[in-house]
């Protein structure tokens, strides 16, 4: 069996599960983000009146924070005093983006079942756990049952190999992937990264892998948990974990390689994310906005390049960039570090933690015709705003050069250190 | 709920994402019948209009990938479509779909069969998904008994109701 | 100009702001129609459906308190008054109405002596305000001919336009 | 003449004007702010088509910054086309703070000067000794064509302060004190000088809070004689020469008010009037849903400090919300060095870009309904924050903070570690 298969028998007290299988499996988080108000009517629909793992359920507020308008303000309202009424874990609007937040507090281990209202649940592979996304109906189901039902995934494997250019990030590396495999190779699929370069990747790298699993249409990722994870688990997971590992003879449904060692920086175009090109074949055009953030792009290392490019020089008069880091632990290091002055000074409008624009709820809405260069998942059309906006998708350094140049820029000539990153 | 089902069609392309179906901004709504108001916004302002007479989308591969607000089914649903034919679905919506009891059928060719506003008609039992106006006739995927069981009773929110 | 009449709109309430003659959250409108929609909406969801075009507001003191946002005064005259009289007006709405050719008219305890619906006339260029149902008359502040010019101009928008023009 | 009189007179090139008289007077500053794409519109229905002047027209994104609706993207997008079309020097995007704030940062205030902007609390400015007052879309058009606004001379009342505070009682508590005495229409007109031994030697933020509120009295501006603080602090921002008028030893003013704070305490404006205010003593038990540090009024680096200096290793109530907003960015950055944000995110803050916030409703914080807000900002009018169910109380950043941390309205002298606050 392969270890997610491992981890749904085990969660579903069965000896061995196949793909296609179907299994009521233990949930052991989940997770509930602001803007689903609905979940408590779901929740009440069913006949819910108690939470059968208070422990094991959490509310994120990271969309709508703060809460820009009278109706949002108000479903949060309800789902606060749903959260105090049951006990469950409430990570309100000062804490960051979903799945970080989670990951920082220490919920979720190898071999753990997640399901959140929030697709990027796939993040949570990164840790050897299984991460998915669902709708309010499961999620009721899952708080008052503490399991659902669960179609046993096929599995894929991408193996990379190589080493990363200075200046090409895990970003440039999942844009490519989705350029060649497509936005639909996944559906309904489990996939597993392998190879040399993702085992010489940061734990935050490998979160951009498996956090924008989903948009290649994947139930959930996964990545061999190393001494990285157990590092970054460290202080913040107590208990003991068992990590899963995949039988030697396991059969991938399908398998894909991919060498890194010459790719360079690349850029998911209007309006799919599967658009995918080389940054110089891009026809340059002015961009309006630049983002830097959310579950994808805001991460310590993301700001650090940022600030690394950025440091001393000044964004384009005529573009804005906004930076939002993903949590507020991110926030404070940050801070520490002098990135946020950095790119404050040179410019950027940093806000708090949280999700942002990136699905068009607030904090840098686009207007018709404004071109913005995102270090965020998805360039669907009206993703950001206006459906005549147009979404570039690129890695935090590409972006950040962007930022200075007012135009689509390879960050290669920006870095001051020559390091491989 | 019937085995056959017709209606007139609205035909879309490939990859018709959940920030098309219903835009991040308006997923603070709670009520259905808002929430039908902005259907398919991102693509046809018009939707909720014409999803007056048509009942049936058919849509090319990934319809519904993304997000995993279920405000893109329940806006189709409450919209008073009664199913969606696609060439694949995208994961979360598929769930969601069969959570809340609105019917989608995997077809690789109903998509080059029909144009917008002719008459379909689909088989569940059979697996089979006709144009009315053009008398064509190809496969879709069999419904599971497991399946159709679960439409029946209203989608898998009716089962949890009952557990 | 000559005298305005209609029927009274009265509001006896005292510091009516602009966030409640128009709310914040709608600051950003700028079509005239739409404005119109949100009338008074922070003092009465339904105040909208009070008014018939050519009424006349009677309001308290400190009326058009707050903020300088120019709506405050659009959505009044969008949606169909005619003028307001009042016990005293915000300083920067009333250079707003001013500007944009609502009448207004001061006139201190004139609330006191109107029912919603009475027929009232207002004589700007007296300051002075009758209610003709009552058989009353209330005298306020007398309006400048400066301001009369700009009433009679519909706002200072066409002056500065026929200014610009004659240059 | 009064010093104020002598502003307008020589902006008219008159000798004398007297109170009530209409004058022409020429405008050293027009300031637009992003709630107002109107001003531009009226500017072309007027015939306008250049700008009379491009270095005194300043166009400052704060309300809506960054955007979070399309609407608002679309009133920025087209502001900034007007910006670039006109070549105005001075444009503050969303990467700046509140225009009251980052007007003067950039050395556009000082003594004397007439300045007009779309914005109601432009009062501040009479903390500079200049002429300062709020209009509509339609005046500020006029004055973009012509650089000259009609003006009716006022009349001007005294209000003289005397006295030292007492730790943890601040100038918020005083304009709060002087507005629940005096009432909100009480200068409805008429401009303020606001003179006495407390405001002779006050600090250049403290200034700018008692003349930034002087408007919810209704006045048309207000007025203090510049002291050394303001001198020092303009010498920084600008080598421009002003003249500072006096005050004719004859003129009398329309009306005299004297105050002494020698024994205030903390003072709150209770829902839903600016002059509803009481002592913080005399109120029953309040729960706190939200609390706000920031905007024109409360927004800035002492406010920040005073703040910081309650929250230090604390934690505010689990059930409260603390939204703060530097008034800009010069004042993130500063608060940043100072190690004062960084106290207050520990203790739980949110901390966002630079703007106005939620203090009109726009985003970042809107209050639902039924819930209580307590506020550094300046109006508690229903709806101001959102829901018109929702209840504001004015307060001091002290009392806010303390509020914040206790999750109740509490007298921030409670916490009072030094001598002073």
């Amino acid at each position: 069996m392969h270890a997610i298969e491992k981890i749904f028998a085990q969660k579903a007290n069965v000896e061995r599960v196949k793909a296609g299988d179907r299994v009521w499996a233990d949930v052991d988080l989940t997770v509930n983000v602001d803007l689903y108000r609905t979940v408590l009517a779901e929740f009440e629909n069913l006949g819910g009146t108690k939470i059968k793992y208070p422990e094991r359920v959490a509310f994120t507020f990271s969309i709508n924070a703060p809460a820009p308008t009278i109706q949002s303000a108000s479903n949060e309202k309800d789902m606060r005093e749903f959260a105090y009424k049951h006990g469950i874990h409430l990570f309100d609007i000062n804490t960051g983006v979903v799945q970080q937040v989670l990951m920082e507090a220490g919920l979720v281990w190898p071999g753990t079942i997640s399901i959140a209202t929030d697709s990027h649940a796939t993040i949570l592979g990164a840790l050897g756990a299984v991460g998915m996304g669902v709708g309010a109906v499961d999620l009721a189901a899952s708080m008052i049952k503490g399991n659902i039902w669960f179609r046993v995934p096929e599995i894929i494997k991408i193996n990379i190999d190589g080493e990363l250019q200075p200046g090409v990030m895990a970003k440039d590396v999942i844009l490519k992937v989705l350029g060649e495999l497509k936005q639909d190779v996944a559906i309904y699929k489990a996939i597993e990264y392998t190879g040399s370069a993702v085992r010489n990747m940061s734990l935050s790298s490998r979160m951009v892998l498996c956090n924008m699993a989903v948009e290649l249409g994947a139930k959930t990722s996964y990545i061999q948990p190393d001494e990285k994870v157990i590092d970054f688990l460290g202080s913040r997971v107590t208990r003991t974990y068992e990590i899963p590992t995949t039988d030697p003879d396991f059969k991938y449904a399908e398998e894909y390689s991919l060498d890194v060692n010459q790719l360079v920086p690349q850029v998911a175009c209007p309006h799919n994310v599967d658009n995918v090109c080389d940054l110089d074949d891009v026809p340059k055009k002015p961009v309006n906005q630049c983002l830097i953030g959310t579950c994808t792009g805001g991460r310590l290392e993301d700001l650090a390049i940022a600030a690394e490019i950025l440091k001393g020089r000044k964004i384009n008069a005529k573009t804005r960039l906004i930076v939002i880091p993903a949590s507020k632990e991110i926030y404070l290091k940050a801070m520490e570090l002098g990135y946020l002055r950095d790119l404050i000074e040179a410019g950027a409008t940093v806000t708090n933690p949280g999700c942002g624009p990136c699905l068009g709820a607030h904090m840098g809405v686009l207007a018709p015709g404004e071109v913005c260069v995102t270090a965020s998942n998805r360039n669907f059309s009206g993703r950001m705003g206006s459906p005549q906006a147009e979404l570039y998708l690129a890695s935090p350094a590409t972006v950040a050069a962007t930022a200075i140049e007012g135009i689509l820029t390879n960050p290669r000539g920006y870095l001051k250190s020559q390091q491989r990153s | 709920m019937d085995m056959v089902i017709t209606g007139k069609v609205l035909v879309y392309d490939d990859n018709i994402d959940t920030d098309i179906i219903c835009p991040g901004r308006f997923l603070e709504l709670n009520e259905s019948k808002d929430i039908a108001n902005v259907a398919m916004s991102g693509i046809d302002s018009n939707f909720p209009e014409k999803a007056k007479t048509h009942s049936i989308i058919i849509a090319g591969k990934n319809f519904g990938c993304g997000s995993s607000r279920d405000h893109a089914v329940r806006a189709l649903k409450y919209s008073g479509l009664k199913a969606v034919i696609a060439q694949s679905f995208g994961r979360i919506f598929y769930r969601n779909a069969l959570n809340l009891g609105l019917l989608v059928i995997i077809s690789k060719d109903a998509r080059n069969i029909f144009n917008d506003g002719e008459s379909g008609k689909i088989d569940l039992t059979k697996g089979k998904i006709t144009n009315m106006d053009k008398i064509i006739t190809v496969d879709s995927d069999v419904i599971s008994e497991e399946e159709f069981k679960v439409y029946e009773q209203g989608g898998m929110i009716q089962i949890y109701k009952q557990n | 100009m000559s005298d305005i009449k209609g029927k009274a709109i009265v509001l006896n309430m005292n510091n009516v702001s602009t966030d409640q003659i128009f709310p914040g959250q709608y600051v950003n409108l700028t079509d005239p129609n739409e404005i119109a929609e949100h009338v008074l909406e922070g003092a009465d969801k339904s105040f909208k459906n009070r008014i018939k075009t050519g009424d006349i507001l009677v309001a308290g003191n400190n009326f058009g308190c707050g903020s300088s946002r120019e709506q405050a005064v659009i959505t009044l005259k969008e949606a169909g008054f005619a003028a307001v009289i009042a016990n005293s007006v915000g300083r920067i709405w009333y250079r707003n109405a001013i500007n944009l050719g609502l009448p207004v008219l001061i006139c201190e305890g004139f609330v006191n002596q109107v029912e919603e619906g009475d027929e009232i006339e207002v004589n700007l260029k007296e300051g002075i305000a009758k209610n003709s149902s009552k058989g009353t008359i209330a005298k306020g502040n007398a309006i400048s001919d400066f301001v009369l010019n700009i009433f009679a101009n519909g706002g200072i928008k066409p002056m500065m336009k026929s200014k610009i023009l004659s240059k | 003449m009064h010093a104020l009189e002598k502003i307008l007179a020589s902006h008219a090139e008159k000798d004398v004007v007297t109170t009530g008289e209409i004058i022409k007077a020429k405008v050293d500053l027009a300031e637009v702010n992003d709630l107002y794409l109107q001003t531009i519109y009226s500017f072309y229905e007027m015939g306008g088509k250049k700008v009379w002047d491009k270095n005194k027209i300043c166009f400052v994104f704060d309300h809506y910054a960054p955007a979070p609706t399309i609407k608002t993207a679309q009133i920025h997008k087209e502001m900034r086309e007007f910006v670039q079309k006109n070549n105005l020097t001075h444009h503050f995007d969303i990467n700046t703070g509140v225009c009251h704030q980052v007007m003067h940062e950039a050395g556009l205030v000082y003594p004397g000067m007439i300045l007009v902007a779309t914005d109601s609390h432009t009062t501040t400015h009479g903390a500079f000794g200049a002429f300062g007052t709020g209009v509509g879309a339609t005046d500020m058009a006029t004055i973009m064509i012509s650089g000259e606004l009609w003006f009716r001379v006022p009349e001007i009342v005294e209000i003289e302060i005397n006295g030292k505070l007492r730790p943890g009682v601040m100038a918020k508590d005083v304009i709060l004190y002087i507005l629940g005495k005096l009432g909100a229409d009480a200068c409805v007109y008429k401009a303020i000088e606001f003179c006495g031994t407390y405001i002779e030697d006050l600090d250049v933020a403290e200034r700018m809070v008692i003349c930034n509120m002087a408007v919810e009295m209704g006045a048309k501006t207000a007025y203090m004689v510049p002291n050394q603080k303001i001198l020092d602090y303009i010498k920084t921002r600008t080598n421009k020469e002003f003249e500072i008028y006096d005050t004719d030893e004859d003129f009398v003013f329309a009306e005299n008010f004297v105050f002494d704070i020698n024994n205030l305490t903390p003072q709150i404006a209770v829902p839903h009037s600016v002059d509803n205010v009481v002592s913080i003593d005399q109120l029953p038990e309040v729960r706190i849903d939200q609390a706000f540090i920031g905007a024109c009024t409360g927004g800035r680096l002492e406010d920040i400090q005073a703040a910081a200096e309650i929250l230090r290793g604390q934690k505010i109530n689990p059930r409260t919300r603390l939204v703060i907003i530097p008034a800009s960015n010069e004042v993130l950055l500063n608060a940043i060095k100072f190690g004062f944000i960084e106290d207050l995110i520990k203790a739980g803050a949110t901390l966002s870009t630079p703007g106005c916030g939620p203090c009109l409703g726009a985003h970042q914080g809107v209050i639902a309904e039924g819930e209580n807000c307590v506020t550094a900002s300046n109006r508690n009018f229903p709806g101001r924050m959102g829901s018109t169910g929702g209840s504001i109380y004015l307060a001091s950043p002290a009392t806010t903070a303390a509020s914040a941390l206790m999750g109740k309205l509490t007298d921030p002298r409670t916490f009072l570690k030094g001598e002073n606050i």
